[in-house]
C-alpha cells in the first residue's frame, strides 16, 4: 500500500484563550505545516475563561497546553504533575491602560490615592498586590475596584485606571478612545521590577516520561511556528491564518495587535522564543507564596525544562 | 307577613309584554353533522314560573343559553321583556372557595336585599350551612345555595337548568313554593325532567320534542299551583298525560 | 398569529434601541459607551449574514435541548409527583442541582463530559428543564378526581394514565409552558456557548464582549429575537393544532 | 418535612462527592482536578464559616429577588393572560427579553443601574420570574367556567376576582410552582454576583474559579445546598398553612 | 332473549349471604362539630337493587363512600357478600377527553363482555353518541355513559350516587328494568330523591333520618318491580307514603 508509512501522531493542543493575536504562534504552527513536517497531527483547540489546559492533561482531553504561570504553579502545589516546556511570552501582556490626558504613571507611588480595577481572584489581583508591596506602599493608599468583563466603569471614567491584555484588548481599547478622540497609556509592572510570569506551553509529566520524542518534536514545532508568526514579513500570512478563527477583528487591528505581541514574545532579539525565564519563575512562586495563594514552597523551577525543544 | 316583607322589592316586569320570545332559532354545534335547531319559534306570553321540558339531549341546555346570551349571536332572534339580563343558572356552578358560602353570599347581595336574602336562606333550609366552604357541602345544598345567590339578582328572566336536581322533593317543593310567592311578578324558566313537579309548579310548559317532530315544540299550561290552593288531582293528572304525550 | 408575533417583536426591539439611543443623548454618552445609530446600522449590513448563520447553529442546539428537557422535566416529574419518600427525594435531588450556576459546575461538567457539543446540549438543557419541571409537578401532583375515580377503583389507573388523564386536562397549561420554554432552551444554549462552545451565537456575544462592541451585541440580540419569535410562534401553532387533534376543539 | 428535606439534601451532596471521589480513585487524578477529603476537608474548617457568611448575604437578594419575581410575574401573567393585541404584545415583550442572555445585556444594565445591590437584586428577579410567568398566564389564561359564570353573568367579575378564582383553583401549582422558584432566584443571584457584583457567594465561586480552587467550589455549593433546603422546606410549610388558611384544608 | 343472552355473565353473588352490612359507624368530618354517624347500624339481607334515600345533606353520599371504600378506614365494620369489589359511581364523573366516548367505553370493557357492552349501550339510547366526546354531551348523556361503563365491570355492590339525576323519566325507567332484567343477581344501592321511583323499583329501602331521629335508619320493603309484572298502585303508594313518612 502506498501513502505514509507512519500514521501521524495524534495531538490535541489547548490553548489559554480564544484565538487571536496572542496565539499568532500556536495557529500558524499549525496552518503552515510545521506540526505535520513533525509527524504530528495537531488539533489547536480555543481556550476560554472555563477551560483548563492543566485539567485537560491529567484527564487525557488534551496532551500539551497553554497555561499561566499562576495556574502551573496552584497545579503544582496540588499534586498535579506538569512540565513546563516552554515561555512563551517574555513580557507579562497583562498590564493597565489609562487615558493619557487625565494623568502620567511613571512611578507605582503615581497610583496612590487612584482607583484601580483589579480582577478579584485573577492574576492582575496577584501582580498589583505584589507591586504595591515592592514599592513599599499600604494598599489603604489606593482604591482597589472589582472589574469583570465589561468595561463599562472604565469607559464612564468610574475606573480610569483598568487591567487589559495590553497587546489585544489594549489596542481594540486605544482604538476607541481615540475615536473618541482621547489618548491612552499603559502601566507596565514588569518595569518597575515585578516578573510575573504569563503564559507557557505545558505538559504532563506522564507525556514527558513515555514519549519524550513526541515531546520534542512538538515543542520543536511550536516554537518554529512562532518563530516564523512573530517575523514581519510573514504577516500577511500570519492574519489570514488567524482570521480564519478570529472573524471580529479587522485587519488593521490585528496587524497592530500582532505588532503589540511582538515585543512581548521577543522583548530582547537575542534571546531566543520560548526561552524560560528562570529567575522571573522563581519570583512569580514568590509572590504567591508571599501572598498565601500557595501553602509551602514547590521550587517550580524543578519542573521547567528549557531544553525539552532543543 | 313573607309576601308583605318584600313589597318594597322592585319588580322590573310588565304583565303585558310577552315575557318571552325566540323566533327563528338555527343553531349547530360545530363539528356536527346536522343542526339542532332549525328554525325553532317559541312564544311565553307572561311572566311567572314556566318550564322547560324534554327527553336528555334533546337541547334544552342549549336552548337555554341561547336565551340567556352564553351562546352569543341570538340577540336578534330572541326578546324578552322587563329590564335586567335573562340569567342562566345550571346544578353545577361552583362557588369559590377561598371563604365560607355565607360570606359569599353575602357579599353578593346587593344593597337592600339583606332581609331577601335571609328570608331566603332560611327558607331554603340552609340557615346551618353558612359558615361551610362550598366543597364541603352535599350535592343537594349545592344546588340550593346556587340558586339563592342567583334569585338575589335583578333579572328578567331566570333559567334554571336542573338547579334542583339534587334536592329532595319536600325540600324542592318548599323552594319552589317559596320562590313563586316572594317572585310572583318575575319570569322564570325551570328546566327539570320530573314530570309531576313541571305539571303541578308551572304555569307554562314548552316541550322541546324530538329532531323529527313537527312542531319541534308544544306549549302546554300545567296547574301552576300555589302554596295556600287547593290541588286538584285530576287537572294534574291530565297535564301531566299531556306533557308525556308531547314529549 | 405568527406574524403578529414577529411585528411586535419588531415594536419591542425597536422601543428598547429607542430607550437606548435617548440614554446616550440625555447623558452624551460618547460612541464607545453606547453606539449611535449610524454605526449600529453598519455593523448591522456588514454582521447580520453572519450573524444569521451563528443564530440557526445555536437554534439547532436550542431545539435538541428543548426536547430533551421536556423529557427530563417529564421524567422527574412523574416520577417526583408522589408524595412518598422517593419522590421527594428526586424532588430534592432536581431542585438543588438546579440551585447551583451553571458556572460553578461547568468545570465539573467538563471533566464529566468533556468539551464540545454534549457539554453544550447538557448546559442547554439544564437551564431549560426546571421550569417545566415545576410545572409538571405542580400539575402531575394533583389528582383529578372525577375522571380518575372510575379507573382508581376499577384497578385500572397505571401511572401511564393517570399522567395522561393530568396532561390532558392542564393542555393549555403545559402547552403554554412548554412552548415558553423554547425561550429557556436559547438562553440556555447561548449561556453554554458562552462558558464553552466555539460556535453559536453566544460565542459571537462573547468575542464582542470582549472587544466591547456593544452594537454587535445588539444585532445579535436582534437576530435572536427574530428567530424566538418565529420559533415560539410556530410552537404555538403546533401546540394549538395538538389541542385541536387531541381535544377534537 | 423540613427535616426530611435537610436529610435528603445531605445523600444528594454526599452522593456528588462520592461520584467526584470515585472517578478521581479510578483515574488516579490529582487534588488540582478532583481535590481529595483531606483537602476538601482542610478546605471547609477552614472557609465554612466566611461561606455561610457569603451564602447568608446572597440569600437574603435572592429572597427579595424572589418576591419582586412574583411581584412581576403576576403582573404580567395578568396582563398578558388575555388573548388581545395587547396581552399579546406585553408576552412578546417578556419572552424577549428573556432570550437575550443575562451577560449580554449586563453592559446595559450596568450604564442603567451602575454595580451593586441593584443590578445584583435585578438579574436574580430576571432569571427568577421567567418560569413563574409561563406557570402564571397558563393558569390565569384559562378560565374556570363553573365558578366564573354567577360573576361574568351578573357583571361581577372584575379583573382581581377573576385572577383570585383562577389562583385559588390552581393553589397547589401556584404554591409548587412558587416554592420551587427559590431554586431559581438563589441560582439567579449567583449568577448576577457572578456577573456584576463583589460580594455574595457567586463572587466568592468566581474568585475560586480563578484559583481553580474546586474544593472551594464544592464548599460553596454545600452551603448553597444546605441554605436552599431550608429554605425551600420553610417555603413549603408556609404554602401548607396558606391552603389550609385560604383553602380551609 | 335478553336475558338469555347474559346467562354466561358470571353472577358472583350468593344470595344466602346478607348483601351488605355495616355495624356501629362513626364517622365524623375533620373540621366539623358533631359527628354525622354515630352508631349507625345497617343490613341488606340479599342481593337486588335496593335504594338509599333520605333528605339532602343527611349523609347518603358520605355512607356510600364508606361502605366502597372510597373513605377508608371501615373495613371492620362494613361487610359484603360475594365476589369482587363494591364500587361507587356518582353523577359528576367525567371520561377523559382525548378520544370518543365509544373508544373509551371499549377499552373499559373487561373481556367477554362486548355483547353486554352492546346490549347496554343500545338499551342506554346512546347508540348514536359514540363518536362523541365527553365534553360534547349533555348532562343526561353523560350520567347514561358513565353509569354504562360500571355496569361492565365485576362488582358485588354497585353504588349509584345520583347516577341517573339529569336523565328523563322514561329514559330512566327504560334503564332501571334493563339493569334489574340483566344483573338479576347481582347487588345494587340506588341514591336517588325521586320517592316514585324508588318505591317503585327497588327491593329494600334504607332511609337516612335526621340526626336526633331514632334509630337513624329504617329499613322499608319497595315494590321491587320488573318490567313484566303487572304494577300494583296501591301497593305502590303505601311504599312511598312509608318511605316518605320515614324520612
Ligand atoms: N359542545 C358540543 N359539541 C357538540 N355537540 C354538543 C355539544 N354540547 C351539546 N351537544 C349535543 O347537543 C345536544 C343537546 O345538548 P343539551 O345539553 O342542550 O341537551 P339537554 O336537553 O340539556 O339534555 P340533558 O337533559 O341531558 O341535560 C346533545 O345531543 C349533545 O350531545
Ligand atoms: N368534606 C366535608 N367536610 C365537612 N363536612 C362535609 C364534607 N362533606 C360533606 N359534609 C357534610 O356532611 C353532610 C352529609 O353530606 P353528604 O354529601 O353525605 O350528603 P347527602 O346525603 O349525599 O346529600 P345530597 O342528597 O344533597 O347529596 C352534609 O351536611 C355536608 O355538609
Ligand atoms: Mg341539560
Ligand atoms: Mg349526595
Amino acid at each position: 500500500p502506498g501513502g505514509k508509512v507512519f500514521a501521524e501522531e495524534q495531538i490535541v493542543y489547548r490553548l489559554k484563550w480564544l484565538i487571536n493575536a496572542s496565539t499568532a504562534g500556536d495557529v500558524f504552527a499549525s496552518s503552515q505545516g510545521f506540526f505535520s513536517r513533525e509527524k504530528l497531527n495537531v488539533e489547536v483547540k480555543a481556550g476560554g475563561p472555563e477551560r483548563d489546559a492543566i485539567r485537560e492533561l491529567e484527564l487525557g482531553y488534551a496532551q500539551f497546553g497553554v497555561a499561566s504561570a499562576d495556574q502551573v504553579i496552584r497545579a503544582l502545589s496540588k499534586g498535579a504533575r506538569v512540565k513546563v516546556l516552554a515561555q512563551l511570552f517574555q513580557v507579562n501582556p497583562l498590564q493597565w491602560i489609562y487615558r493619557a490626558d487625565a494623568f502620567t504613571l511613571t512611578r507605582p507611588m503615581d497610583l496612590a490615592g487612584k482607583t484601580i480595577g483589579i480582577t478579584y481572584g485573577g492574576n492582575d489581583e496577584t501582580i498589583m498586590r505584589a507591586l504595591l508591596a515592592s514599592a513599599g506602599m499600604d494598599e489603604t493608599q489606593v482604591v482597589l475596584a472589582g472589574v469583570r468583563y465589561d468595561y463599562t466603569p472604565f469607559f464612564q471614567n468610574k475606573v480610569p485606571i483598568w487591567p487589559v491584555y495590553r497587546n489585544t484588548q489594549g489596542i481594540l481599547l486605544s482604538d476607541k478612545l481615540k475615536a473618541g478622540e482621547e489618548r491612552v497609556s499603559f502601566f507596565n509592572p514588569a518595569e518597575h521590577g515585578v516578573r510575573f510570569v504569563a503564559n507557557s506551553v505545558v505538559t504532563s509529566k506522564k507525556m514527558m516520561d513515555q514519549a519524550p520524542e513526541t515531546v520534542r518534536r512538538f515543542t520543536k514545532a511550536l516554537l518554529a511556528g512562532w518563530e516564523a508568526a512573530m517575523m514581519p514579513a510573514n504577516e500577511t500570512n500570519v492574519i489570514r491564518a488567524l482570521t480564519v478563527h478570529d472573524r471580529d477583528t479587522s485587519k488593521p487591528v490585528m496587524r497592530s495587535q500582532l505588532a503589540a505581541t511582538r515585543l512581548m514574545i521577543q522583548s530582547n532579539p537575542d534571546i531566543p522564543i520560548g526561552t524560560i525565564d528562570t529567575e522571573a519563575w522563581r519570583q512569580t512562586e514568590q509572590i504567591m507564596a508571599r501572598q498565601g495563594l500557595i501553602p509551602g514552597p514547590i521550587n517550580v523551577v524543578d519542573h521547567l525544562n528549557p531544553d525539552s525543544g532543543l | 307577613m313573607k309576601a308583605k316583607l318584600f313589597s318594597g322589592f322592585p319588580l322590573t316586569h310588565d304583565a303585558q309584554m310577552s315575557l318571552l320570545s325566540c323566533k327563528d332559532i338555527r343553531f349547530q354545534y360545530p363539528g356536527t353533522k346536522t343542526p339542532l335547531f332549525d328554525g325553532l319559534t317559541i312564544t311565553i306570553d307572561r311572566p311567572g314560573f314556566h318550564a322547560l321540558f324534554g327527553p336528555s339531549g334533546i337541547g334544552k341546555t342549549t336552548l337555554a343559553k341561547i336565551i340567556s346570551g352564553d351562546i352569543a349571536g341570538f340577540s336578534k332572534q330572541v326578546k324578552a321583556s322587563g329590564k335586567g339580563p335573562c340569567l342562566y343558572t345550571y346544578n353545577q356552578e361552583r362557588l369559590p372557595g377561598w371563604s365560607s358560602v355565607g360570606r359569599h353570599v353575602e357579599q353578593s347581595t346587593p344593597e337592600g336585599r339583606e332581609s331577601l336574602r335571609d328570608h331566603l336562606i332560611h327558607g331554603f333550609g340552609l340557615s346551618n350551612l353558612l359558615g361551610m366552604r362550598f366543597s364541603q357541602l352535599s350535592m343537594g345544598q349545592c344546588n340550593r345555595v346556587n340558586l339563592l345567590r342567583y334569585l338575589l339578582q335583578d333579572f328578567r328572566l331566570l333559567i334554571m337548568d336542573e338547579s334542583l336536581a339534587n334536592v329532595d322533593e319536600p325540600t324542592r317543593e318548599i323552594i319552589i313554593y317559596q320562590i313563586k310567592s316572594t317572585f310572583p311578578k318575575a319570569g322564570f324558566l325551570y328546566i327539570s325532567h320530573n314530570v309531576v313537579e313541571v305539571a303541578r309548579f308551572c304555569d307554562q310548559i314548552i316541550v322541546l320534542r324530538g329532531r323529527h317532530k313537527n312542531p319541534r315544540t308544544r306549549l302546554i299550561v300545567g296547574q301552576n299551583h300555589q302554596k295556600s290552593q287547593p290541588l286538584d288531582k285530576g287537572a294534574l293528572e291530565a297535564s301531566m298525560l299531556e306533557i308525556m304525550n308531547a314529549a | 398569529m405568527l406574524h403578529r408575533r414577529i411585528y411586535q417583536f419588531f415594536i419591542v426591539y425597536f422601543l428598547g434601541i429607542g430607550l437606548l439611543f435617548g440614554i446616550k443623548l440625555v447623558l452624551g454618552l460618547s460612541d464607545y459607551v453606547i453606539p449611535g445609530p449610524s454605526n449600529l446600522w453598519n455593523t448591522a449590513t456588514a454582521e447580520w449574514y453572519r450573524y444569521l448563520g451563528d443564530v440557526l447553529n445555536t437554534f439547532t442546539v436550542a431545539v435538541v435541548g428543548q426536547v430533551l428537557s421536556i423529557i427530563i422535566a417529564l421524567t422527574v416529574g412523574v416520577v417526583g409527583r408522589k408524595a412518598t419518600w422517593f419522590g421527594s427525594f428526586i424532588k430534592v435531588a432536581a431542585y438543588n442541582v438546579q440551585a447551583y450556576p451553571i458556572v460553578a459546575i461547568a468545570p465539573i461538567l467538563f471533566i464529566l463530559l468533556g468539551d464540545g457539543y454534549l457539554t453544550r446540549l447538557f448546559i442547554a438543557a439544564m437551564i431549560c428543564y426546571f421550569p417545566l419541571l415545576l410545572s409538571v409537578i405542580g400539575i402531575m401532583g394533583e389528582p383529578v378526581a372525577d375522571i380518575e375515580h372510575f379507573y382508581r377503583i376499577t384497578g385500572r389507573l397505571r401511572w401511564q394514565l393517570e399522567v395522561k388523564i393530568r396532561a390532558f386536562e392542564n393542555l393549555y397549561k403545559l402547552t403554554t409552558v412548554i412552548s415558553g420554554s423554547a425561550t429557556l432552551a436559547m438562553a440556555g444554549t447561548i449561556v453554554a456557548e458562552f462558558i464553552a462552545a466555539n460556535a453559536g451565537i453566544g460565542y459571537s456575544i462573547r468575542i464582542a464582549l470582549y472587544q466591547s462592541d456593544l452594537s454587535k451585541i445588539l444585532v445579535a440580540l436582534f437576530m435572536i429575537g427574530i428567530t424566538l419569535s418565529f420559533y415560539q410562534g410556530v410552537l404555538e401553532m403546533l401546540g394549538t393544532s395538538l389541542k385541536k387533534s387531541w381535544a377534537g376543539k
